[in-house]
């Protein structure tokens, strides 16, 4: 086997957004190992500038079309922060619910469209369709159901409208929650078919740990993605208008992009973090789908990410049956929102599927927006998955140039990233 | 025919008797908004969602007879062609006189010279339930159009008397459905039939928000004289050319056709949808030549169609029947025909 | 069940299948097709007709009949615009279409009668009067003396040359052809259409003169007429508008209250004085 | 014939429009029965330099993209843009409206005078290269884009509205935003998107592009009787509107 490796993937495939890798070994001595990120930066800081309080949601959710409903509920918050106005219990229920259905839109997605097709030894889901067509229609069938979820509560499957500050401009009819809380029903099986096949070939997981930290939200009693503070496996919690210092964002000479750190060089945001973080308070169906993987709160094997996508998957059809319990309970009805902008910062995280999310403005006295600072996951996140490649490649080099190359590519897609969330990437010409 | 009189309670048991015996039941519903109802014809599900003391609703009841978009025929690509007609019987519950005369009209239109058997299987196949109007809305000017009450045009017409219904059938249909869903009713009184008749004598004059300064004969005549009136340039210089004022209308019938395949590539479908006279490409050709390019004359061609073209075609009959939709559907605020017509009057004078 | 009593009424959206006898591209942008109900039925159009010509999956598009009613099957030219003017081009001997029509009043064949007859032609607009010349001819006893006027654009767009020969050496036919620019291959006139006018010997108040070109054309031939003293009563122009139904119900072809799908598309000009909207 | 090759590609976005391809659901089955999608990186690990209908998504921010998109448009026959960022340039226009140094050295702060930073003004697909159809929308509505490629397989000219998103708005049975005061652009949008603003009683801000011909006095009129002025109403169209090319 020879002992030069030379790796460069160009516009890594499977992943939303641009990254390369980069891994030179010359006679088995590791010369360079990089994640490199070359999306084209978009500016969206700076373009909220001048821009009223009532817009933002509608601008930022275009960071990102697959997290398109975490980015307008946190810059939401983010303004209802700012200008102090409480939402009633409704809108936190709907807003939890439409939450929900990104997360199972997104993670279906990622295991079953983007994940699957490396275990099962196929280059896309296309051919994957020849080998295992029931399982691609059992992908298809979860998928579109949470798209149906998305629609009838931000009123379209991407770039949700239903959200404004203060509220909801148009609130679901309980016919279509009960109708959706019958589709969720009959979800639950089809996932837990998606389930057995992702476990029939996870031994194709590679065995790799590395001690990492874990950040996610946190809240007592709660799996949370919505609420609460921003926690640390290491111990540390912290209020999530202090986020800027979790992050702390910075610039290293060898990255091209701005890598995050906290406690330790880098950590990881994601359903891992989350899992390692928050794992007692999954819901039944959540923790059964864990178990069947071994997975257990303290795991540190980047890959395992995948496994607990599944299990929040399961949870959050789980949760939104109960929630759609709870609001028809209640009834739902049409509340008109009115909002007094007033100046001030405003502050806000949530979990995107991906990871943990922020975002923080300033307006002034009219609610036009002065400044922004927005952080996501898959930033906070490339430190980290540069230290995994750091480990992993020596650990795994004897395999060969090409499973080491599709070892990486596996690792990347782990982590889920979200390229073109990028909202401050560097960007690098390569060579 | 008869006039029978229904009690409040055994309304609803007639209306639940029609939901329950009967297929597509379509009825006005209130849609409820922030700023107070609004009101739309949809399928009806319980007689408790039935409002007949609605102003107006959003859209004419005409997109139960002329939907939106329709398939006209099917087709293999390089085949042969067949046609679907869909024959599915349905009622409508709430109609006002004013949309009866829209749909009258169209029945016309649709049958005169070439028959239209999508409309009219459509139309023969509609049980309308109609019902005098117990609220003006904002805009209306049907006493202006003499369209505020009717006699016909209704298979049943239900008027709101304070404690009761009077349900007057005008057809065998709605004798039939009468008997058959509200068997308790009893003939109307003397004194019911009073009331009735007070109720629509007060329509008659009270419908009429806009007032048209002439009578409704008058308008081909102003329209003869005012076509190079200042009027259309003046109104049509704020026009955004939306449609708004043709989709909302009861008696625009305008439509486009359109083909489209399924992914074999080997069959298909020929669909008509709604279009809108006021649409900037509404009369191009190829080489991209507008025959109404200007927004004034597209502007013009609506109010002709509406007090000249069109009433022609009816005999006389003015194909605007006050329901004073595009008065409240024009952001600009130009749509109005009462406006439009009294300034053409006053020109003339 | 169906309540109405429309199973024995047509369904007037529905084509009726003809299968393409012969086709043939006459210039770059213009293709003949012979045609054949398959039915077996002739097509019973009159002179000046249109048919909705409709090609499944593509759409719909009026195109004048132009061949004469004493023909057998009747022929179709198609100049290439669009979708469905280019599916049409793509057709082969034995293909089929869809028919629906023949629509609109065509020529109004008996006041024709016994007049002198001046065919005005730009470019396409031969294609429908071609559906009357030959009818003209077939029925040659009925009328005056025939002129016919042919402007095209430029040399390569010419088609029916060998039809437009066959006219000009009929002796009771006057046959006149310009086109706008020069070109080698080209001896005769070189203008517009209208500098062929002045050419015609016959007295023009007299005859009925049928325009069909573009639009711009008519403009110019109407100055023209009306400088010589023509009748409006005596002109009949061919008009082209959008068309979605070809039977007055879809509102496209409306010019103020006239469904040119109906009432035209020929019209005679002086019907035209309260229209706006035509010309 | 033999399926035409199809092959898709994104630029500056949120791949939200590739999304929507991906919401295909089973339609993708039925899409990749009719054509060979060649290349799609969000979804598909094949690559291909060999295609005929190239689908591309994104706006163009930096000179290397243009060269990239140039290519592609010489191998494509067919070039099809996808969504706001690639007909209209879309959100990432809004940076437009800065100096541009200003706009990396407030993301950026002091590294922004790296040179890898790079970043030019952004340009739509067809303010680069020839395009042949837009399909409009952020996201786009992936059964118009279904109809267009269906179209395009027929040799048919896809029916891409010309006219406002009122048409659509009023068939839903919609109440006006503007009885709410909002300012909505509905009245210059181009249609097609189903009227989904404002039938979940949003206004609409614009992500098709402006109608061939808008009327720019009507809404000056129409903002000044609802009391507001037109830089209002310059605050809303702005969102995907600035710098507007012609949308067709
Ligand atoms: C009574 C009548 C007779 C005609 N006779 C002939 C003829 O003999 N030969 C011939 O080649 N052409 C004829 N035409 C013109 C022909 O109908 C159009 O060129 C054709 O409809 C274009 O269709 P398309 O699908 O190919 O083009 P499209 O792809 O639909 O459009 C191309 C252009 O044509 C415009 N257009 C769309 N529909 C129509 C329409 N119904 N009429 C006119 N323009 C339209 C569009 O706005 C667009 O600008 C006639 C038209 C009329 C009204
Ligand atoms: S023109 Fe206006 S008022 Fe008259 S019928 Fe139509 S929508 Fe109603
Ligand atoms: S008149 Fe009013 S509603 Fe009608 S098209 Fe013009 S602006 Fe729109
Ligand atoms: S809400 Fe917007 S799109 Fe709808 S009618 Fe009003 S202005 Fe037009």
């Amino acid at each position: 086997m020879s002992k030069n490796i030379n790796i460069n993937v160009k516009h890594m495939t499977r992943i939303e957004g641009h990254g390369n890798i980069v891994v030179n070994a010359s006679e088995g001595k590791v010369e360079k190992v990089e994640w490199q990120v070359p999306e084209a930066p978009r500016f969206f800081e700076a373009m909220v500038r001048g821009r009223k309080y009532d817009d933002i949601q509608t601008i930022v959710s275009r960071i990102c079309g697959i997290c398109s409903i975490s980015h307008s509920l946190v810059a939401i918050k983010a303004v209802e922060d700012a200008m102090s106005i409480k939402v009633s219990e409704q809108t936190d229920k709907l807003r939890l619910l439409m939450h929900f259905s990104e997360q199972l839109q997104s993670h279906v997605l990622h295991v079953g469209y983007l994940v699957a097709p490396d275990l099962f030894g196929a280059p896309s889901v296309v051919p994957l369709v020849g080998v295992a067509p029931d399982a691609v229609k059992t992908i298809i069938g979860v998928h579109r159901v949470a798209n149906q979820m998305s629609e009838i509560l931000a009123g379209r499957v991407t770039h949700p409208i239903t959200v404004i500050p203060g509220g909801f401009s148009k609130v679901p009819e309980e016919a279509q929650l009960r109708q959706l809380q019958d589709l969720l029903k009959a979800q639950v099986e089809p996932l837990l078919a998606i389930v057995d096949v992702v476990l029939s070939v996870a031994a194709g997981l590679p065995a790799f740990e590395r001690d990492t930290e874990y950040v996610s939200l946190k809240r007592d009693g709660d799996y949370t993605f919505y609420h609460g503070d921003i926690a640390s496996s290491d111990g540390p919690v912290k209020p999530v208008n202090e986020w800027e210092s979790v992050a702390n964002e910075h610039v290293v000479a060898q990255s091209t992009a701005k890598w995050a750190k906290w406690n330790r060089k880098s950590y990881m945001a994601g359903a891992l973090a989350r899992f390692n973080n928050n794992a007692e308070h999954l819901s039944p169906l959540g923790k059964a789908v864990a178990d069947k993987f071994g997975l257990v709160k303290g795991c540190c094997n980047p890959f395992m990410n995948n496994v607990a996508q599944l299990a929040e998957a399961a949870h959050v059809v789980e949760k939104s049956i109960e929630l759609i319990d709870e609001l028809l309970a209640d009834g739902v009805k049409p509340e008109e929102v009115k909002v007094t902008p007033k100046a001030g910062k405003g502050y806000a995280a949530v979990e995107a599927p991906r990871g943990i999310l922020f975002h923080h403005y300033e307006f002034n006295k009219d609610g036009i927006c002065q400044g922004a600072n927005l952080c996501i996951p898959t930033n906070q996140n490339h430190a980290n998955i540069q230290l995994d490649f750091e480990a992993f490649v020596p650990q795994f080099m004897d395999q060969g140039e090409d499973r080491l190359r599709q070892g990486l590519e596996m690792l990347v897609r782990a982590y889920d990233p979200c390229v073109s969330c990028s909202t401050h990437f560097l960007d690098v010409q390569f060579v | 025919m008869s006039m029978k009189k229904i009690s409040k309670t055994g309304f609803g048991e007639f209306i639940t008797h029609i939901i329950n015996t009967d297929g597509n039941v379509y009825g006005v519903q209130a849609k409820t908004e922030a700023k107070g109802d609004r009101f739309a014809f949809g399928p009806l599900t319980s007689a408790d969602d039935l409002r007949l003391d609605y102003d107006v609703t959003l859209s004419p009841p005409k997109k139960y007879l002329l939907p939106p978009k329709e398939t006209l025929v099917k087709y293999e690509v390089g085949g042969g062609y067949e046609s679907s007609i869909c024959k599915c019987k349905s009622i409508l519950i709430g109609v006002h006189p004013y949309d009866l005369v829209a749909i009258k009209q169209m029945d016309e239109l649709f049958s005169q010279d070439e028959y239209d058997t999508h409309y009219m299987t459509r139309r023969r196949n509609t049980t309308i339930i109609a019902c005098d109007v117990a609220k003006a809305s904002p805009n209306v000017f049907a006493s202006s159009m003499g369209t505020a009450t009717v006699t016909d045009g209704y298979d049943i017409l239900l008027t709101d008397i304070g404690g009761a219904y009077v349900a007057h059938a005008a057809t065998e249909k709605g004798e039939a459905l009468l008997t058959e869903a509200a068997p308790s009713a009893g003939d109307a009184t003397e004194a019911d039939i009073a009331a009735r008749k007070a109720v629509q004598d007060k329509n008659d004059t009270g419908l009429n928000q806009h007032e048209l300064k002439c009578g409704p004969a008058d308008i081909p005549g102003l329209l003869e004289k005012g076509y190079d009136s200042p009027v259309w340039e003046e109104k049509a210089a704020t026009c955004y050319s939306c449609g708004s004022c043709n989709l909302t209308c009861p008696t625009c019938y305008c439509f486009d056709v359109q083909d489209d395949v399924a992914w074999s590539l080997k069959e298909g479908a020929r669909h008509r949808a709604w279009d809108g006279c006021l649409l900037e490409n509404f009369a191009n050709v190829a080489g991209d030549h507008n025959f109404r390019k200007k927004r004034e004359a597209r502007y013009r061609h609506r109010l002709y169609r509406k007090g000249s073209y069109i009433p022609k075609k009816l005999g006389g009959e003015i194909a605007c029947v006050g329901c004073g939709r595009c008065v409240g559907a024009c952001l600009p605020d130009i749509a109005n025909p009462v406006a439009v017509y009294n300034q053409l009057l006053e020109e003339t004078k | 069940m169906c309540e109405c009593s429309c199973a024995d009424k047509k369904d007037i959206y529905l084509p009726a299948l003809a299968t393409v006898s012969k086709q043939e591209l006459l210039n770059d942008t213009e293709m003949y097709l012979h045609l054949q109900l398959d039915s077996g039925e002739p097509l019973g159009h009159a002179a000046g007709q249109f048919v909705e010509v409709s090609v499944a999956g593509l759409g719909e598009a009026p195109i004048s009949v132009s061949s004469s009613p004493t023909q057998d099957g009747f022929e179709l030219v198609v100049r290439n615009v669009g979708s469905v003017t280019n599916a049409i081009h793509n057709l082969k001997a034995g293909d089929k279409l869809g028919i629906r029509g023949p629509y609109g009043s065509g020529y109004g064949i008996d006041e024709l009668k016994g007049k002198d007859l001046v065919f005005i032609c730009g470019g396409i607009g031969l294609v429908p009067q071609r559906s009357l010349i030959n009818y003209v001819i077939d029925n040659r006893g009925d009328f005056g003396a025939v002129t016919i006027l042919q402007g095209t654009k430029d040399y390569t767009q010419r088609f029916f040359t060998d039809e437009l020969a066959r006219w000009d050496a009929m002796d009771d036919i006057t046959m006149l052809e310009t086109i706008d620019e020069a070109h080698p291959e080209w001896s005769g006139n070189v203008g517009v259409v209208t500098t062929l006018i002045p050419k015609i010997d016959i007295d023009l108040t007299q005859a009925a003169i049928l325009v069909c070109g573009p639009p711009i054309m008519y403009k110019f031939v109407l100055i023209t007429m009306k400088e010589k003293n023509v009748a409006k009563e005596n002109i009949f122009v061919n008009l082209e508008r959008r068309m979605k139904c070809g039977v007055g119900k879809c509102g496209h072809c409306q010019m103020n209250g006239q469904y040119v799908c109906q009432s035209g598309p020929v019209y005679r000009y002086s019907d035209l004085d309260n229209i706006p909207e035509a010309i | 014939m033999s399926k035409p090759r199809v092959a898709i590609f994104d630029f500056a976005c949120c791949e939200g429009c590739q999304l929507q391809i991906v919401n295909f659901e089973e339609e993708i089955l039925d899409l990749i029965g009719a054509v060979d999608v060649v290349e799609w990186r969000e979804a598909m690990s094949e690559q291909s330099t060999e295609y005929d209908i190239a689908i591309i998504e994104g706006s163009i921010t930096r000179p290397e993209d243009a060269e990239k998109l140039k290519t592609i448009r010489e191998r494509a026959s067919i070039l099809i843009a996808i969504g706001a960022c690639a007909t209209i340039g879309g959100i990432n226009k809004l940076k437009n409206n800065f100096d541009l140094d200003e706009v990396k050295e407030y993301v950026y702060g002091e590294d922004a005078k790296m040179p890898h930073l790079n970043t030019e003004m952004t340009m739509a697909v067809d303010e680069v290269v020839k395009v042949d159809y837009k399909i409009h929308g952020c996201p786009i509505d992936n059964q118009e884009l279904a109809y267009a490629i269906r179209c395009l397989l027929m040799g048919k000219v896809p029916v891409i509205p010309d006219y406002p998103v009122c048409v659509e708005c009023k068939s839903k049975e919609n109440v006006c935003r503007w009885e709410y005061g909002e300012i909505c652009i509905g009245p210059i949008t181009r249609a097609g998107c189903g009227a989904k603003c404002p039938s979940a009683s949003f206004r609409c801000f614009g992500c098709r592009g402006y109608i061939d011909n808008p009327n720019v006095d009507a809404a000056r009129d129409v903002m000044e009787k609802h009391g507001l002025t037109a830089e209002d109403l310059k605050s809303k169209m702005v969102l995907f509107g600035s710098k507007q090319g012609p949308t067709i």
